[in-house]
């Protein structure tokens, strides 16, 4: 699947977005960014506090606990500050 | 009839007479406008502010904001014309950013629509600020204050 | 600092732009204008609206108006910048006839100020419209919708 | 004094504004309404009903039961429908 990184997720992680093929037991949203975490010291200062991280899928917003099964495109990034 | 909404994300600036006029044109049922224009500020509590630069997510933030349209339509069916223009990219205190126009018959329904639609834009919309002040460059955080004005639109 | 009001009747068109540019230009403690704009309709339930005469008291109009406009900022004091333009004479459907321009740091007072002041504005500053419809010009009747309107700012 | 009339109670009335002078016992409003009503039909006519008629004293609204005694100018009109 394609997940994508804004604001200072982007920053921190490094990349705008890349693909990534997580293993089977990753189900949800939380398990992604537990997973995604554990790939370098960017990743984890980006999801460092889990609870502020906000997530899309497939262009939707979602929860934390949203399985992430038949997605196509994972976004992360902070709470929105538009307008 | 179908409601004409305009939604456009750009770095460009916007003509506030000009987007009236093209949701105006034409129409004899409109009785009432109401316009939002949010500005860069150059002072943010004792702070001067440089310049903002604003991200979006391509894609997901048009679509969210067609949405909102849409609920804003279904809540004041009143509700003629909308046009949503957010700007992005590098601006400067004095530059506009986010523009919301709402038409109606009577006013009521624009207004609240109006304002619906900013407290949205605020908070769920996805767009992102980075400030430079005091020589720095940080990203916006969200204020309680606008979370608290997008909830009391879940009471109705 | 005191906030800067305009108020003007007049016979001629307005610019909305021109307006908010008078309003903003070389502030940079301005995040938010909002703007209602009111026009006259073609339509009125099942008529048609040829045109409207507006007539007014003068001096007494623009004494109420700043009054009022005294009172918005008093209410809301993060209020920075009010313009109020108000057309007399004949007009006809699409003719702009009010203007309201509010500004704020944040949009709450901005929103809230140019709410009360149409509420206003709709019930008790001395103006009074003629409409022509079906060949018949007649003077428009009070709407109990808008004293309506202006009783919720008593709460307060 | 002036009085001066409004929208279709100066079309009623038939003219803009005029100079009167009340006899002492004409106090209020009220019975300024009353004392002009009996000046001719047009008058009359413009106020058949005095509970409709709003009123102006140096050009801030009062009610019907509002002293005249100072007033220079007193205006009368229908409710207002600007905006």
């Amino acid at each position: 699947m394609k997940v994508k990184y804004f604001a200072w997720v982007r920053e921190r992680i490094g990349v705008d977005e890349e693909i990534v093929e997580p293993p089977p037991a990753v189900a949800t949203v939380a398990d992604l960014i537990g997973w995604l975490a554990a790939r370098g010291d960017g990743y984890a200062l980006a999801f460092e506090k889990p609870g502020v991280i906000r997530a899309a899928i497939d262009r939707a917003h979602v929860r934390a606990e949203t399985p992430i099964a038949g997605a196509r495109e994972v976004a992360f990034f902070p709470p929105m500050t538009g307008g | 009839m179908t409601v004409p909404v305009t939604i456009r994300i750009q770095d460009a600036d916007f003509d506030i007479a000009a987007e009236i006029t093209a949701m105006t044109k034409g129409r004899t049922d409109i009785g009432a406008v109401v316009s939002f224009t949010g500005l860069c500020r150059g002072i943010e509590g004792d702070d001067t502010v440089a310049a903002l630069t604003l991200e979006h997510y391509p894609g997901m933030a048009e679509e969210e904001i067609q949405r909102h349209a849409d609920e804003a339509i279904r809540r004041w069916p009143a509700v003629t014309a909308l046009t949503i223009v957010h700007r992005v990219g590098r601006l400067v205190p004095g530059d506009n950013i986010v523009l919301v126009l709402t038409a109606s018959a009577h006013r009521q329904a624009a207004f609240a629509a109006a304002e619906f639609l900013m407290d949205y834009l605020k908070t769920n919309a996805p767009f992102w600020k980075r400030e430079e002040r005091s020589g720095e460059s940080r990203w916006v955080e969200a204020h309680s204050r606008d979370d608290a004005a997008l909830a009391r639109w879940s009471k109705d």
